[in-house]
């Protein structure tokens, strides 16, 4: 088996203002030596073992189609095999 | 005119869009589930609000790939009216039949109140019964309407004045040069945030919305009638 | 590889007295034992019957005061006793309502806490087989000053709109109120109102024997373990381990559920024999209840039971409170039809069980029997116990006390300070978050005296709103209990409605404490005289005890959701002055009410002090005016007096058009923020004047004029107050939002 | 400067109707080697340079107290230098 991680986010030209309002929480709380912060989407998965490059492109089609609206968002993955 | 009304699972505005066009407009409507695959005798066709999927991923994102969602696209494809409204806005853009995307309002906080709005394009089929520039009274409740598009996107929805209505006054969400609904370049698709269902009786306190009916009727007896 | 843990035996359940730890008392335990079961129960047993038994469940302290209120009456169909009351409103059509609360949850989780409040309270209104037209919230916080408060509204508040919205029901009314007394203990009330045909009305019933009951909706899990009792407990700093159970609210579920249930009601009418849903105490109540108000038996394979987590218990999944959950009792053979109609809404229907006729209530896991328990003894043989009672001694203290009298050198600054008390402040930043309209049937949003829904297909409109100033109670819970009844009241028949019933979630201290019990007890006689007189008949409620933290109790707090009947949607009446040259009157006596007032927690920063005498048959009358005057066309507005009195009253009607007021009255300038009750600030067009004065009588008097000055000025015995309505009403609508920065 | 990724995640026991419904929807794409989903949050930030021990603590905090709600939530973290 497989544990798939994918992150989405706002892609970096465009305002996140979730992230935004976060940032101003952690102030408020006196954090300030954190300077940015964005915030996004997490997803695990449990994925069944096939050939890995053929889990990489299923993977990748699911984040394009699914997972991340790509007129905003981008997305990142990682494939481990799982213990 | 027959239209159809797409319940998707979560859909919640579906009955008050069957009110709106059968007891108001005094047009024949029927809901089609999102599992049907054909639209076959319907001439318009209708994408209510709620929360389709729950909203859980994206708004929109999961009921874009439902069985019906093809044929919406083949039907608009022939050029026939397709309208969404709020969560239909979103599944519209999601499918990629209206181009942009609807983030989170500003505020990240739902708002639910009537706002006012300008016709900024009174020359559509959704619209013709308003006059350009006129100014109207719509109720909107929504978590995710601030539209967002790239520049290259803008300026070509400007171009073609595929801006159909901007908000007045306030912009409750934070959307992109106030835009408050879009029209494809072909003029057959809509899409807007504000709920021209919920206007559609004195009662309520806005029949503003009747006439954005009336407009889709006209135009489809147009059509008919030339045809 | 998973470890099985061995659950403890019989005899170890009686040594260890683990009971005790599930709330169970050692006379309880050996009355199971001894008289119900003649043999020790074993753990899953002790298990079930502690929740069974638990306040939250078998209402064991409080049936003696729940027995005070009136519950039938002319249109009562259904009294307290099933998922929710049914009142009949003509045209074969009846409302159905019911309130809940969720504190100890929302206190814990906010979001999630407040969220599965609103949707349990939905479950309780469709099981019933009706389409759930409206949501209203009652929530109570400590002071916008600190943090945590703030975190908590905001998430209560984001809980109760997440779960509104998604669903589609509109949340059309509430209130907010704040007090020190809720600090660690917030209060979240969520009531839901239907509309059902009379021929749809279901009981939550298992019968006929070899029928098949049947599980719908989410999977279980091990959520809200001992929520039921744990509802029943109070609060201590230290209690951080009770967290992980959460139940997390699913809308999207319940949305399905409920389309799916509805569908069955009115359309399988002939296979379906009863319908619950699964609240606290999950299967095991749900279908213990079930089973004994037919007088049945039951039988229930644990294994057939749809699980999200491995290797759970009996006692598990007996009480898992994991939510989106249905129960139903089907005839013998319709199973497939069940289960192609619910898979049409993506949901499992599976058979678990089967009626029976010996009155035992049996649960097989893997192969063995895990309970067998006489069902009755589970859901009707709870002992009762009779508290006992003392008066506080604080209410000693009040009664020595001289009247407040507020002396206040600058009557403007008072007032304006008045209208950003969080309590008397606009609730816009709150409301606004709730869609308030979906299925567009809400004529009177949120804003008004009431929240007013028409009834599609008929003239008729209902009318509904949820109050109670728990101050007056902390003063007196006799009298604070029956105004709150009146002051419900009174916001319905300010919107053009006749009250009809009421419903209530009585939230008090820890009915242990005798001066805490003496409260409950006293407030109960209240609601129970108010609603006699004003012949509204309790149909449904709740009781939520224990809202304790650190050991000190909540105000006593029974809020009162009320729905009143609209005849025509023509009679439907706002509060805001609509028009320059009507005539304001005022109706109603007005005196020296300034304890436990608003001006006087704001200027004393407490409350104290006893409450006058409440003559609820001025109230009656002062109501019966109001509400033939606009019955005969007569009134432009009303509007009724409550937190901050007359004054606030005029600036609330007078800031949604923006415009002017001019008014004299002759009393001393302070008594402008007096509490009387029983009064109502109307507007009526010049041209009905005589008709009006002659309905009103001697109970009305012309204070003045609604003006276009864009100013409220006020005439008292001793100065001009002048104000521009403008400036008012930002300061009252920013200052939630202000103080939440 | 570093960079602080933080996931935040539903403990294992508590329902998560988001990360089902993407499984679903998911399956319904025909994905069906997906076995398991869920859905959590995702935040990066940028921080100040300090000592490495300093920001492992404020970050911590930081979590505990504001980006995950320990009643219900756990959170992992990564601290990197930013390149
Ligand atoms: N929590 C809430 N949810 C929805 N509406 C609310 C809430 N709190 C207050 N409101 C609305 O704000 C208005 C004023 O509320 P309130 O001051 O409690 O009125 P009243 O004193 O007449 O009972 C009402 O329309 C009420 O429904
Ligand atoms: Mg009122």
């Amino acid at each position: 088996m497989y544990e798939v991680k994918v992150y989405v986010m706002y892609k970096e030209s465009i305002l996140d203002p979730q992230g935004e309002a976060v940032k101003s929480a952690i102030h408020r709380l006196g954090y300030d030596e954190i300077q940015e912060v964005r915030m996004g989407k997490y997803f695990e998965m449990k994925v069944t073992k096939k050939e890995k490059s053929f889990i990489e492109k299923r993977i990748e089609e699911i984040c394009d189609r699914l997972l991340a609206n790509v007129t905003m968002e981008s997305y990142q993955y990682e494939i481990m095999e799982a213990r | 005119m027959k239209f159809a009304v797409i319940v998707f699972p979560g859909s919640n505005c579906d009955r008050d869009l069957l009110w709106a066009v059968k007891e108001i407009s005094k047009q024949d409507a029927e809901y089609v589930r999102h599992d049907a695959t054909s639209l076959a005798g319907y001439d318009g066709v209708l994408l209510p609000g709620g929360f389709s999927y729950g909203d859980y991923l994206r708004c929109g994102a999961i009921a874009r790939f439902s069985a019906i969602m093809p044929e919406v696209i083949r039907f608009a494809a022939e050029g026939k009216p397709v309208f969404g409204t709020c969560n239909g806005f979103q599944i519209l853009t999601e499918a990629g039949l209206l181009p942009g995307v609807l983030k989170k309002n500003e505020s990240l906080k739902f708002v639910c109140k009537t706002v006012k709005l300008k016709v900024t394009n009174a020359a559509t089929n959704f619209t013709s019964q308003y006059k350009q520039g006129e100014e109207i009274f719509l109720p909107i409740a929504h978590g995710e309407g601030n539209y967002y598009c790239d520049a290259a996107t803008l300026a070509k929805l400007k171009k073609n004045n595929q801006i159909v209505f901007t908000y007045e006054d306030e912009n409750p969400n934070g959307s992109l040069e106030n835009i408050a609904g879009i029209i494809n370049e072909r003029g057959n698709v809509l899409g807007m945030m504000p709920h021209p269902e919920r206007a559609v009786e004195e009662l309520l306190g806005s029949a503003s919305g009747i006439k954005f009916f009336q407009s889709m009727v006209e135009n489809y007896r147009k059509v008919t009638s030339n045809g | 590889m998973i470890e099985i843990q061995k659950e403890p035996t019989p005899m170890a359940v009686k040594e260890s007295k683990l009971y005790q730890k599930w709330g169970l008392t050692d006379a309880e335990y050996a009355m199971i034992a001894e008289k119900i079961l003649g043999r020790m129960p074993n753990y899953t047993e002790t298990g079930l019957f502690s929740v069974m038994w638990s306040e939250h469940c078998s209402y064991k302290n409080s049936k003696p005061v729940l027995r005070k209120f009136p519950t039938a009456g002319p249109r009562v169909l259904q009294g307290p006793g099933e998922g929710a009351g049914i009142v009949d409103i003509g045209d074969d059509l009846a409302v159905v309502f019911k309130a809940e609360s969720h504190n100890h949850p929302s206190a814990v989780e906010p979001y999630e806490g407040a969220a599965t409040g609103v949707g349990g309270i939905i479950r309780d209104i469709f099981s019933m087989g009706a389409r759930p037209i409206a949501l209203l919230d009652s929530l109570r916080f400590g002071e916008l000053d600190n943090e945590r408060t703030k975190y908590l509204l905001e998430e209560i508040v984001a809980g109760i709109s997440g779960y509104g919205n998604c669903i589609g029901i509109p949340t059309v009314g509430g209130e907010v109120g704040f007090d020190p007394c809720y600090e660690g203990n917030p209060l979240v009330n969520a009531m839901c109102v239907g509309v059902i045909a009379h021929k749809d009305i279901q009981k939550g019933q298992a019968k006929g024997v070899g029928n098949t009951i049947m599980y719908v909706g989410a999977k279980t899990g091990r959520d809200g373990i001992h929520g039921a009792t744990f509802a029943s407990e109070e609060f201590d700093d230290g209690q951080e381990q009770q967290r992980s159970a959460v139940q997390v609210g699913d809308p999207f579920m319940e949305k399905l559920l409920l389309e799916a249930c509805l569908e069955l009601i009115q359309e399988h009418q002939d296979i379906l024999v009863g319908i619950q849903d699964m609240g606290a105490a999950g299967l095991v109540s749900s279908s213990a209840e079930m089973a004994s108000k037919a007088g049945s038996g039951l039988i229930l394979n644990l294994d057939d039971v749809p699980q999200r987590e491995s290797a759970m218990t009996p006692y598990e999944l007996m009480l898992s409170e994991s939510q989106e959950r249905m129960l139903v009792c089907v005839k013998k053979g319709s199973e497939k039809e069940v289960q192609d109609l619910f898979a049409r809404y993506s949901l499992e229907a599976v058979s678990i069980g089967e009626v029976t006729d010996d009155g035992l209530y049996r649960l097989y896991h893997k192969g063995q029997e895990v309970c067998n328990v006489p069902v009755d003894a589970l859901a009707e043989d709870a002992p009762i116990y009779y508290k006992e009672y003392q008066v506080p001694e604080r209410l000693a203290t009040f009664a020595k006390l001289a009247p407040f009298e507020p002396q206040i050198s600058d009557m403007k600054a008072t007032f304006l300070a008045l209208l950003q008390q969080p309590t008397i402040a606009s609730k816009r930043a709150i409301y606004e978050t709730y869609d308030s309209q979906v299925q567009t049937n809400t004529v009177v949003v949120p804003g008004s005296d009431a929240a007013v829904v028409r009834v599609r297909g008929t003239k008729k409109a209902l009318a509904m709103t949820t109050d109670c100033n728990a101050r007056y109670l902390y003063l007196n819970p006799e009298t604070g209990g029956a105004l709150a009844v009146a002051e419900a009241a009174r916001n319905i028949v300010a919107s053009g409605g006749q009250p009809l019933a009421i419903t209530d979630c009585l939230n008090f201290g820890s009915p242990d404490k005798p001066e805490v019990f003496w409260e409950l007890w006293t407030a109960a006689d209240g609601i129970a005289r108010a609603c006699e007189v004003l012949e509204t008949p309790v149909i449904s409620g709740n009781v939520s005890l224990y809202n304790e933290t650190n050991g000190k109790a909540i105000y006593p707090t029974p809020m009162i959701g009320m729905v009143g009947l609209i005849e025509d949607v023509k009679d439907i009446t706002t509060q805001e002055f609509k028009q320059a040259g009507d005539l304001i009157y005022l109706i109603g006596e007005t005196r020296a009410d300034f304890n436990g007032s608003e001006v006087q927690k704001m200027l004393l920063g407490r409350i104290e002090g006893a409450l006058d005498a409440f003559d609820l048959a001025t109230e009656k009358a002062n109501q019966a005016v109001v509400l033939q005057a606009i019955q005969a066309g007569v009134i432009q507005s009303a509007h009724d007096l409550s937190e901050g009195g007359l004054a606030t009253a005029l600036a609330e009607a007078a800031f949604p058009n923006e415009v002017g007021v001019a008014v004299e009255v002759a009393i001393p300038s302070s008594w402008l923020f007096s509490e009387t009750p029983s009064r109502f600030v109307v507007s009526v067009a010049p041209k009905n004047q005589t008709t009006f004065e002659k309905i009103a009588g001697k109970s009305a008097v012309c204070l003045g004029k609604v003006t276009n000055s864009g100013e409220i000025v006020i005439k008292t015995q001793a100065e001009t107050i002048e104000l521009e309505t403008e400036t008012c009403k930002n300061l009252w609508e920013d200052a939630i939002t202000c103080l939440m920065k």
